[in-house]
């Protein structure tokens, strides 16, 4: 018996299409991975970068800030904060909020009491983020 | 309403050849391919000069041979069918086999063309053009691929007389899917290899 | 009910309501220190409170699709489940290990926290929704492993149809493309690369087999219409979700430093994945015009239809308001992704646990169907909170293209928190939405109280 | 609509065979004389909108189907060509 429209061919399609598009996701993403070090400049990874990376992580930064566009939006674009404010401001920053938070309207962040050494490194990182080709993303130096 | 109107015994007139679902993802896949030759043109609009010094580093022989051959393929994909239709599983499998074949000679043509753009140090990244041709043929070529297995499919089953002029759903719906796989290129190659 | 282990869904959906309520607060917490900045500072940050937020929502999801596959499965495969007592200790184990979690958010600094759990030995929190200290996140895979070798167990011995098999994939998938997580290299762009593989095969891949697949089962019954019909449908949606879906992931590899032809990519692929959620919403609609028995549970009808619904406006069509590269290129990382966010969640994941709660719990319960009253409340909770859902949507929407033309369209772009001030009425608005969906969930759990005892036993 | 048994001395499909490959040569020698510009592409663009019309309708078997199936895929040529055209002629100016 033949049917117009059969289960079979729809699971087919489905199988068939899951593998198809999957292989060409993998396909695609060896590609990326030949071109990313052209993109994301990782000669300058140094250890400075990989540390402040990790200091961004434990604080969770990414709870408030986007980091090239990717977070929450509660809080100023970081990916091109380097640029936007250069290196000391960003540690006078960090290191100036008072821990009982000011009160008022204005959003608060936290103290989170970094180091030099941490602080050294956490602009290390947003140094290097600023400086990934990111496709002229954002539009403009306020994120 | 009568559920059981979707699985009836004959082929319901007025609907296309092979399996319902089949021309879904046909159509899904036309749609898919459309907005990639519309964003193909789009992008040309906007760097013609570009466009147009890259095509013609192109290989349009072979671009053309391709679409020959492909055409060819889907002839005796439709022989194929009519042969089935007559109760001939011998002939339809035999047809296509061909028609693999030709799918094979394809894939071989494009092999050679993409390897010469890869060893000229081309890629996805070198310019807006080579990104849509690369992008469109491969995508295309995969789908030659899976055709070529669809067929490979319907052509063992047909081997064991597994369809007969009364059922014979199984060779439509293959058929079905390697004509879009056919269409696809007559639109491709004057696209990309041609206009200007 | 048909089968004595199904009962062990029912703690899994009341922990995935109860954790529902927990994340709701927090949502009213962070909806209000977007405008009132000093809100329970330092107690909660928002970031503490945006992490509890999301891993909420996440952990009570997936207590709802654990508990819709302990409840599906065994009728399904017309068989016992495989270790009932199995199920309940994961339970206990997920239970606890995620209100830990979560405790340990609230109570020490985050920073203190990857210490306490040694993120230094292997460094995985700290990333959107992947917050979670490593011991959570193997606790997690141990718990998924336990569970689904449960559940393919009691397949693999009973009757083997297209729905378990779609709902085994779909949750196979879910404990997989975890493991992505685990991947945290020092390059942000890969780390971002791989990160998606989580996030979004996740939500726009893996999650939507199993939002079909509970979608059909609950079709099935409370329709009556032919299986065969409904898992055709079910298999031709999940094939189109997934060719859209896989590449569509390049949506998100416009801006993270990945190569421009993604672009191109994403937003043809990402602009067709509306096609499998409008597919989703005839479907629905289709098989309940068709029906062929008048099930007595009407709210749980209705909850299927609204998943059908929602998740096409909230996925879909809010999804290709700001999918295609040129507009993500101004819309992205603002608030136009938050309003996506919630619409998403909500009309897609939220509403069909909703729906299969809605529908196993009466039958938990010992009954076909709550008493008409507990359904009218129940179906005024479904209004309320979808009605509020769609307002917060709107609201953040708003917020969004205003906050896109002043601070990057505006020839003289406006900064960020500057902007922010500019758009505080819509948060405003948006947080007594917030407290109206409040009000419908707990309308929703007043519910489950009301006159539950009048109805029939089934 | 099946007569197999009708014998035929060139079957139909054979003849679209032979159309659909003379019009490929043709086109291909349009490109490789390198001609361009607005005619041109308009010629091309319908030559191969004739090509895949003949492909749906005699290859694909739609020429038999009922007028929607016929519509979805004559709509479906006519909008990417279109696009086509219209890319093109945004393209001179």
């Amino acid at each position: 018996m033949s049917q117009a429209f059969t289960k079979s061919m729809a699971r087919n399609i489905f199988f068939g299409g899951a593998t198809f598009f999957f292989l060409l996701l993998v396909a695609l993403s060896f590609d990326t991975m030949q071109v990313l070090p052209k993109r994301d400049h990782r000669e300058n990874i140094t250890d400075a970068v990989a540390r402040g990376k990790a200091v961004w992580e434990k604080n969770d930064c990414i709870g408030c800030h986007t980091l090239l566009g990717e977070g929450a939006y509660y809080a100023p674009e970081l990916g091109n904060v380097y640029k936007r404010r250069g290196g000391e401001f960003v540690k006078a920053w960090i290191k100036s909020r008072p821990a009982e938070g000011t009160p008022g309207d204005r959003r608060q962040m936290p103290q989170f009491n970094l180091t030099d050494q941490e602080l050294d490194d956490m602009v290390a990182f947003l140094k290097w983020t600023g400086e990934i080709n990111t496709n002229n993303w954002p539009p403009n130096i306020e994120g | 309403m009568n559920t059981q109107s979707l699985t009836i015994d004959a082929h319901e007139p007025g609907t296309p050849p092979g399996d319902l679902a089949i021309w879904f993802f046909i159509f899904a896949e036309l749609l898919a391919f459309g907005v990639f030759f519309g964003s193909y043109a789009f992008a040309r609009a906007h760097h013609v000069e570009l466009f147009n010094q890259s095509q013609q580093l192109l290989n349009r022989a072979s671009g053309a041979i391709n679409a020959l051959v492909l055409i060819t393929s889907s002839y005796f994909v439709v022989r194929a069918v009519a042969a089935i239709k007559q109760g001939l599983s011998r002939q339809c499998a035999n047809w296509l086999g061909a028609a693999i074949a030709l799918g094979g000679v394809f894939i071989v043509i494009k092999l050679f063309e993409f390897h010469a753009k890869f060893s000229a140090g081309i890629s996805l990244s070198t310019n807006t053009f080579y990104m849509f041709y690369l992008s469109l043929t491969i995508f295309h070529f995969m789908h030659v691929i899976l055709g070529m297995v669809i067929l490979a499919f319907v052509m063992a089953k047909a081997r064991s007389g597994g369809y007969s002029i009364e059922h014979h759903t199984g060779v439509e719906t293959g058929a079905s899917y390697w004509h879009m796989v056919d269409l696809v290129w007559v639109i491709l190659f004057p696209l990309v290899y041609v206009i200007r | 009910m048909q089968y004595k282990s199904q009962a062990v869904a029912k703690p899994y959906f009341i922990a995935a309501i109860g954790l529902f309520v927990g994340q709701i607060l927090f949502g009213l917490i962070m909806g209000l220190q977007y405008v009132v900045g000093d809100f329970l500072f330092p107690a909660i940050p928002f970031n503490v409170a945006r992490m509890v937020h999301t891993n909420l929502l996440i952990v009570w999801l997936l207590f709802g699709f654990m508990g819709a596959a302990y409840y599906m499965i065994p009728e399904e495969s017309e068989s016992e489940l495989f270790s009932p007592k199995l199920a309940l200790t994961m339970f206990w184990i997920f239970l606890v290990a995620g209100a830990l979690t979560i405790v340990g958010y609230l109570t020490v600094p985050y920073a203190a926290l990857a210490k306490m759990t040694f993120n230094d030995l292997w460094p995985t929190m700290g990333r959107e929704f992947l917050e979670q200290p490593l011991i959570t996140k193997l606790g997690i895979v141990v718990v998924a492993l336990a569970f689904l070798f449960n559940i393919s167990m009691t397949i693999l011995k009973g009757r083997k149809t297209s729905i378990s098999l779609v709902l085994l994939l779909g949750l196979w998938g879910l404990a997989v493309f975890f493991l992505f997580s685990f991947y945290n290299p020092s390059n942000l762009v890969l780390d971002k690369y791989f990160w998606w593989w989580t996030v979004h095969l996740w939500v726009e891949g893996v999650w939507e087999l199993i939002l079909g697949s509970l979608l059909a089962f609950v079709l099935i019954k409370v329709t009556g219409v032919d299986r065969e019909i409904i898992e055709k449908w079910l298999y031709m949606i999940i094939a189109m979700t997934l060719i859209t879906g896989i590449i569509g992931t390049g949506h998100h590899y416009y801006w993270i430093g990945t190569p421009e032809y993604w672009q191109w990519f994403g937003s043809v692929f990402s602009a067709l994945e509306p096609i499998p959620f409008f597919m989703m919403t005839v479907f629905a609609f289709n098989m309940v015009n068709r029906r062929r028995r008048e099930h007595p549970n009407k709210a749980a009808t209705l909850w299927a239809l609204g998943t059908g619904v929602m998740a096409f406006l909230g996925a879909g069509v809010w999804g290709f308001l700001h999918t295609l590269a040129p507009v993500n290129f101004f819309t992205h990382g603002t608030q136009i992704t938050a309003a996506h966010g919630h619409m998403a969640f909500y009309g897609a994941y939220v509403m069909v646990v909703l729906t299969i709660i809605s529908y196993a719990m009466p039958m938990l319960r010992g009954r076909a169907a709550n008493s008409a009253k507990a359904q009218v409340m129940e179906m005024w909770a479904f209004w309320i909170m979808t009605v509020s859902i769609v307002f917060i949507t709107l609201f953040l929407t708003a917020a969004g293209i205003l906050q896109v033309w002043l601070q990057r369209v505006s020839t003289t772009p406006m900064g960020f928190m500057a902007t922010q001030d500019q758009v505080a009425l819509f948060y405003w608005l948006r947080e007594i939405t917030g407290v109206m969906f409040l009000v419908g969930l707990v309308v929703y759990i007043a519910s489950f109280f009301v006159a539950g005892e009048t109805k029939e036993a089934a | 609509m099946n007569k197999p048994s009708q014998p035929r001395f060139v079957r139909p499909c054979t003849l679209i065979w032979l159309a659909l490959v003379t019009l490929t040569g043709v086109t291909y020698t349009i490109g490789d004389a390198g001609l361009g510009g607005r005619n041109v592409m308009l010629l091309v663009l319908a030559i191969t909108l004739l090509k895949s019309q003949m492909i749906a309708g005699y290859f694909m078997g739609l020429r038999k189907t009922s007028l929607l199936w016929r519509a979805i895929m004559g709509g479906y040529l006519i909008v990417v060509g279109g696009m086509i055209a219209i890319a093109y002629l945004m393209g001179i100016n």
